[in-house]
C-alpha cells in the first residue's frame, strides 16, 4: 500500500468523526447489540493477519500471525453471530410496535 | 488499475458496509440488517485478501480460520441469553491480543528500517491491545462468577500501577529511539500486567462500561495495525468502533448515572466504607402467599412491573407477560417499567421481553414509570434488586449511589420475587426489603408467577 | 500532493458520510444559516485558486486563476459575514429561551 | 516532516474546523460559534497557502482578494434582511465559477498528461460548476425581482434541452479522450446555458430549494478540482458541502411538501392548468377599521398570529410583539404559527422574530397551531398569502397543491394585513380572503400595528 501518512491520517480523522455521528442517535435498547455488533467489525484484523502471516518469513512471525489468525477469526465469527442471536429476539415485533421504536425523524435510514 | 489498486477500492467498499452496519445498528428498524452487511463486507474484505499478491502459506491461514471457527460458532450459539456480555467481552479480547500480535509480528520484519512513525503505531498497538485481552479476560472472568464480582484492590496496587507505567514508558522510549523488537515484547508483557489491574478493581456492576471501554480499545488497537500495515481499510474500521465505543460508554455511563472515572478509578482512590447497613439482618420480613399477592394484583387499578437480572435467569419472560395479559382482562393498567441497567447488559431486559411478544407501548423507561409511581398500587419486582435499592438515593457511602433508580417504595405495595434475601448484583442489602409495605415472595420466578397465573385465574 | 487516488476516493466517501450525519439533526430554524455556512466553506476553492495563479505560467492560466481568485475571494468573504449577520439575530435570546431550542440530548455539542 | 506535509497537515486542521463549523451550525446554541470556527480556518488555510512551495505572483494574488474582499463585504454588509437569499445565491454562484475556472486552468497546463481520472475531474467540476453560476446568477435575478418570478418555459425547451445535452455529452466524450481544453472550454459554455434553462423553469417560491441545490452543486465543483489538484482540504470541504447540501435539500423541499422532481421540472412537464380561481374577483370582500378588530382582540381568548413576508417587509416585528404583549397583559393568549417556508427563506420568520425579542416558547410550528386552531378565536394574518391559502388542500390544479399550511380558515375570525388584494410569491388567488369569516385591513403592516397598539390600549 502506497498512501502517504498524511493521506492516512486524514482517514483517521474522517473516521473519527464517522464514527461518533453515525451512533449518535442510538436508543438505550440497542447498546449492547451495537457494541456487540461494533466488536465483530475490529475482528477486520483478521484480514492484516492474513497479509502479516502470508507475506512475512522466519518462525517467530509465522508463529505470531498464526496466532493473530486464529483469534482475530473468533473476533470476527462470534461476533457477528452473536449480535445476530440478539437481534433475532427483536424481530418478532409486529409492524406497529416497530414502528413505535422508530425515532420520528427520517433520518435514520443506514 | 493494478491488482492493487482493485483490492484498495473493494476494501474501500467493505469499508463503507461497516458504516452503514453501525448506522443501522443503531437504529431498531435496521439493526439486524444491518449487522448482516457488516457481515457480508467482512467476508467480502477476507475473500478478497486470498488475492492479495504474493501471499503465501494459504493452507496455514486457512488451517486458523477453521479453528477460530470452530472455536467461536459454538460458543455464540451455546451461550445463554444471560451470558452474553461475557461473550462479548471474550471475543473483544481476542480481538486485541490480535491487533498486538499484527503489530509485533510486522514489527518483528520491519524494525530495524521502521521510521519513527511506524514505530510509534506498532507501539501503540501492542500497548492497547495487550490492555485489551487480559481487561477482558478479567471481566469475563467476572461475569462468569470464576471470580468475585467485588471490586479487588491488591495490596500496594498503586504503587504497582506507577511502577508499570514508569517501566511502560521506558519500553516505549526505547522501543521508538532503537526500534527494538525486545521493547515492544516487554511493552507487550507490561500491557498484558497493566490489562489485569486496570479491571480488577472495577465492581462487578460497572463492568459492562468496562467491556464497552475495552471494546473502543481494540478498535484504537486495529487503526493502529492499520498504520502500521498502512491499511486504509483497518484505520476506518478500527477508528470507527474506536470512536463510537467511546461515545458509547459515555452513554452506558450515563445510563447508570456514574461518571466514569468513578467507575475506572473509584476502587483504588475510595476510603474504607464504614458498614452503613450492617446488622439489618435481624429486622423483620413479611413473607406472603401466592394467593395473597394474587387477590393484591386482581383487584389493583395499576401495576408496574419490574423486572431484572432474575427473570432472564428464570427464564420467566413468557410467564410474566401471561400473568400481565391476564391483569389486562380483568381491567388492570399493566406496564413494565424497565431500568436502563436492569439484568447485565444495557437492553437486556427490552431483549427479554421482546422475545416474549410484550407489546413496546408497554415498556416503560425509568422516568416514564417514576413520574406516575404515587397513582401505582402495585410494584411487582421480579428478579430484580439493585435498580430499586433506596440506598442509590439516600446512602452517600454505598457502592451504587448516585445511579437513578426506578422509586419502587413510592408504590402503595411492592411484592418481591426472588429466591432468598441474598443481595444482587452489587453486593448490598436492599433496606426495601424489609419494608413494612413490601411482601416476599420466595422461590423462582418462573415457578412463583406460573402459580400466580393459576390463583389469578380463580380470583 | 502526492496522495493516491484510491486515497483521495477514501477520503471523498468519509467525507459524504460526514457531511450528511453532522448536519442529520438540524432543526428548521436553522436552514438557512446552514445552508449560508456551508456556502462559505465551500469558498475554500480560494485555496485551489491561489495555488493555480501562483504555480501556473501563461497568459491564459493567469487570467483564468486571476479571476477565480476574486470570484472565490467574494464567495468566502461574502459567505461568513452575511452568516454571521444572520445569525447574529440569535443572540439577543436569554439563557431560558436558548435552553428551549436546544435538542434534549446530549449530542448537539460541535 | 517536509514542507509539504506541514501544509498539509495544517490544512487537515482547517478541514477539521470546517467539519465542526458545519456541526456547530446545525445547534442553535453553537451555531454562531460554528461560524466563526468555519471563518478561523479558512484565514489559516488561505495564510498558509502563501507558503505553498514555488507560489509565484503573490502580488496579483494579494489584489484579486483585495478586490473580492472590497466588492464582497460592503454588499453582505449592506443587504437588507428579506434579501439575504439572493445574496445566498450570488455568492454561490461565484463560488461555482471559482471551481470551473480553477480546473480550467489546471487543465490549461496539464490536459496534454492528463490522465482520464483526471480529465473526468476537471470536466465533472466545469459543468457543475458553469452551471451553479449561472444558475445561480438567474436565481438572483428572480428573488431580486430584476425578471419575473413565475415559472419561464421557453418556446422548444424541451429540444433545447435535448440538444444541449447531446452537446455536452460530445464534449464529454471528446474531452476524455483527447484530453482537449477546447473541449473542455465548450462544455463550459454548454454548462452556463444548462444553468440559465435549469432554473428559468423553477416558480419563485421554490427557488430557495433550488438555491440550496446548487449549493450543493458548487460544493461538489469544488471537490472535484480538490481531486484535479490532488489536494484532500478542497475534497472534504467541498464534499462536505456537497452532501450535507443535498441533505438540506431535501429537508426543505419537505418542509414545503412537494417531492424535488416537482419543483425542478414541474413547470416543463405540467400540462396548462385551467384557471380554477379565475373571475372570483369580483366576489365581495369585508373590509374592516382598526377600532373594530382592537377590540375583537383585545376580547378573544386565543389569539394566533401568522406572519409572512409581508411582516419582513414592513419591519413590523417589533411592532406586532409590542401588541403581543399588550393583548397578553389583557389576559389573551397570544402564540405565533410559524410556516416553515413563510418569508423568502427557511427559518425567516424566525430569524426577524427572535431580533424582536419575541420568546422562543411563543414561536409554535405549523403543526401545533393547527392542531389547536378549533379552540382559537382570532388569526391574524400580517403580510402572509400563500401560507394560509386553502387551495394547497383543495385545488389539485394549484402551483402550491400539497404544500401543508396553515389551517387558518379552522378559527373564528381571520384577519388579513396587507395592503392590497394582490397575490402572494405563489402569484395566486386566496379564497380565505373572500371568506365570511374574514376581515381585511388594508395597508401597511407596521402602519396599521400601530394603530391597533395604540386602539387597543384604549380598548
Ligand atoms: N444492565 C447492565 O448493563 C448491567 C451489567 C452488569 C451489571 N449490572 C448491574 O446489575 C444489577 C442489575 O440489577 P437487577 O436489579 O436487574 O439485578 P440484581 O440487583 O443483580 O438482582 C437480581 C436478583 O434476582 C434474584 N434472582 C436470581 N435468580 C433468580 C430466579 N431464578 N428467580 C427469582 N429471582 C432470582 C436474585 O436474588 P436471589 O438470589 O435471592 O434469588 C437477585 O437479588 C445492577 O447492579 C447493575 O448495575 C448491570
Ligand atoms: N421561506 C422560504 O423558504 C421561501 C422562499 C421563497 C419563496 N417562498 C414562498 O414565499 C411564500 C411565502 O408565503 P408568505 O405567506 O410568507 O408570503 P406571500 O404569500 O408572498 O405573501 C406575502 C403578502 O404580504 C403582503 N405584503 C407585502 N408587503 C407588505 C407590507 N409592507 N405590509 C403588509 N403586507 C405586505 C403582500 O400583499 P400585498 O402586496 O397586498 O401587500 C403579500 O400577499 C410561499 O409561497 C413560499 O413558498 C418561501
Amino acid at each position: 500500500m502506497t498512501e502517504t501518512t498524511l493521506g492516512l491520517l486524514s482517514i483517521f480523522v474522517l473516521s473519527v468523526f464517522v464514527g461518533f455521528e453515525v451512533i449518535s442517535k442510538v436508543s438505550p435498547i440497542l447498546h449492547t447489540p451495537l457494541m456487540s455488533g461494533a466488536n465483530a467489525i475490529h475482528g477486520v484484523i483478521l484480514v492484516g493477519s492474513m497479509i502479516v502471516l502470508g507475506t512475512g518469513h522466519g518462525a517467530a512471525t509465522t508463529i505470531l500471525g498464526f496466532l493473530a489468525v486464529i483469534l482475530a477469526t473468533m473476533n470476527v465469527v462470534g461476533g457477528f453471530v452473536v449480535t445476530d442471536r440478539m437481534l433475532e429476539m427483536f424481530k418478532g415485533r409486529g409492524g406497529a410496535s416497530r414502528r413505535a421504536v422508530e425515532p420520528p425523524a427520517g433520518g435514520d435510514r443506514p | 488499475m493494478t491488482r492493487m489498486e482493485t483490492l484498495e477500492l473493494i476494501y474501500l467498499l467493505c469499508a463503507v458496509c461497516f458504516i452503514v452496519a453501525l448506522k443501522g445498528l443503531s437504529s431498531p428498524k435496521w439493526a439486524r440488517q444491518g449487522n448482516l452487511i457488516g457481515a457480508a463486507g467482512m467476508l467480502v474484505a477476507i475473500a478478497t485478501t486470498f488475492a492479495w499478491p504474493g501471499l503465501h502459506k494459504i493452507w496455514l491461514i486457512v488451517i486458523g480460520i477453521v479453528i477460530g471457527t470452530a472455536v467461536a460458532v459454538p460458543a455464540a450459539r451455546m451461550v445463554k441469553m444471560t451470558a452474553i456480555p461475557q461473550m462479548v467481552a471474550a471475543f473483544n479480547g481476542v480481538g486485541g491480543g490480535a491487533a498486538a500480535l499484527v503489530s509485533l509480528a510486522d514489527f518483528n520484519l520491519s524494525h530495524r528500517s521502521a521510521g519513527i512513525g511506524t514505530s510509534a503505531a506498532v507501539l501503540f498497538s501492542v500497548l492497547i491491545g495487550g490492555v485489551s485481552f487480559t481487561g477482558s479476560a478479567v471481566t469475563f472472568a467476572k461475569l462468569q462468577e470464576l471470580m468475585t464480582g467485588r471490586p479487588v484492590v491488591l495490596p500496594r496496587q498503586r504503587l504497582l500501577n506507577i511502577v508499570l507505567a514508569v517501566a511502560a514508558l521506558v519500553f516505549v522510549i526505547w522501543g521508538l529511539a532503537a526500534g527494538s523488537m525486545v521493547a515492544a515484547v516487554l511493552l507487550c508483557l507490561a500491557a498484558l500486567v497493566f490489562g489485569v489491574l486496570f479491571v480488577l478493581p472495577v465492581g462487578g456492576a460497572d463492568v459492562p462500561v468496562v467491556i464497552s471501554l475495552l471494546n473502543a480499545f481494540t478498535g484504537l488497537a486495529v487503526a493502529a495495525s492499520g498504520a502500521v500495515l498502512r491499511m486504509p481499510l483497518l484505520i476506518i474500521a478500527g477508528t470507527l468502533v474506536g470512536a463510537s465505543g467511546t461515545l458509547l460508554t459515555q452513554l452506558m455511563a450515563t445510563a447508570m448515572g456514574r461518571p466514569l472515572t468513578n467507575i475506572l478509578f473509584g476502587a483504588i482512590t475510595a476510603k474504607p466504607t464504614t458498614a452503613v447497613a450492617e446488622g439489618a439482618t435481624d429486622r423483620s420480613v413479611r413473607t406472603g402467599t401466592v394467593d395473597d399477592v394474587a387477590i393484591l394484583l386482581a383487584y389493583a387499578r395499576r401495576v408496574v412491573v419490574v423486572p431484572g437480572y432474575g427473570l432472564a435467569v428464570a427464564q420467566a419472560q413468557h410467564t410474566v407477560h401471561e400473568l400481565a395479559q391476564l391483569l389486562e382482562q380483568r381491567g388492570v393498567e399493566v406496564s413494565y417499567g424497565i431500568h436502563p441497567v436492569a439484568g447485565r447488559m444495557p437492553g437486556h431486559m427490552n431483549v427479554l421481553l421482546a422475545e416474549a411478544n410484550v407489546p413496546y407501548e408497554q415498556l416503560n423507561e425509568m422516568d416514564e414509570v417514576n413520574g406516575r409511581m404515587g397513582q401505582t398500587d402495585v410494584v411487582l419486582v421480579v428478579g430484580a434488586n439493585d435498580v430499586v435499592n433506596p440506598a442509590a438515593r439516600d446512602q452517600p457511602g454505598s457502592p451504587i449511589y448516585g445511579m437513578p433508580i426506578i422509586d419502587a417504595d413510592h408504590a402503595q405495595q411492592i411484592v418481591f420475587m426472588k429466591r432468598s434475601m441474598r443481595p444482587g448484583f452489587a453486593g448490598i442489602d436492599n433496606a426495601l426489603l424489609y419494608d413494612p409495605k413490601t411482601t416476599m415472595l420466595f422461590g423462582d420466578a418462573k415457578d412463583t408467577l406460573s402459580k400466580l397465573v393459576t390463583a389469578v385465574k380463580t380470583a
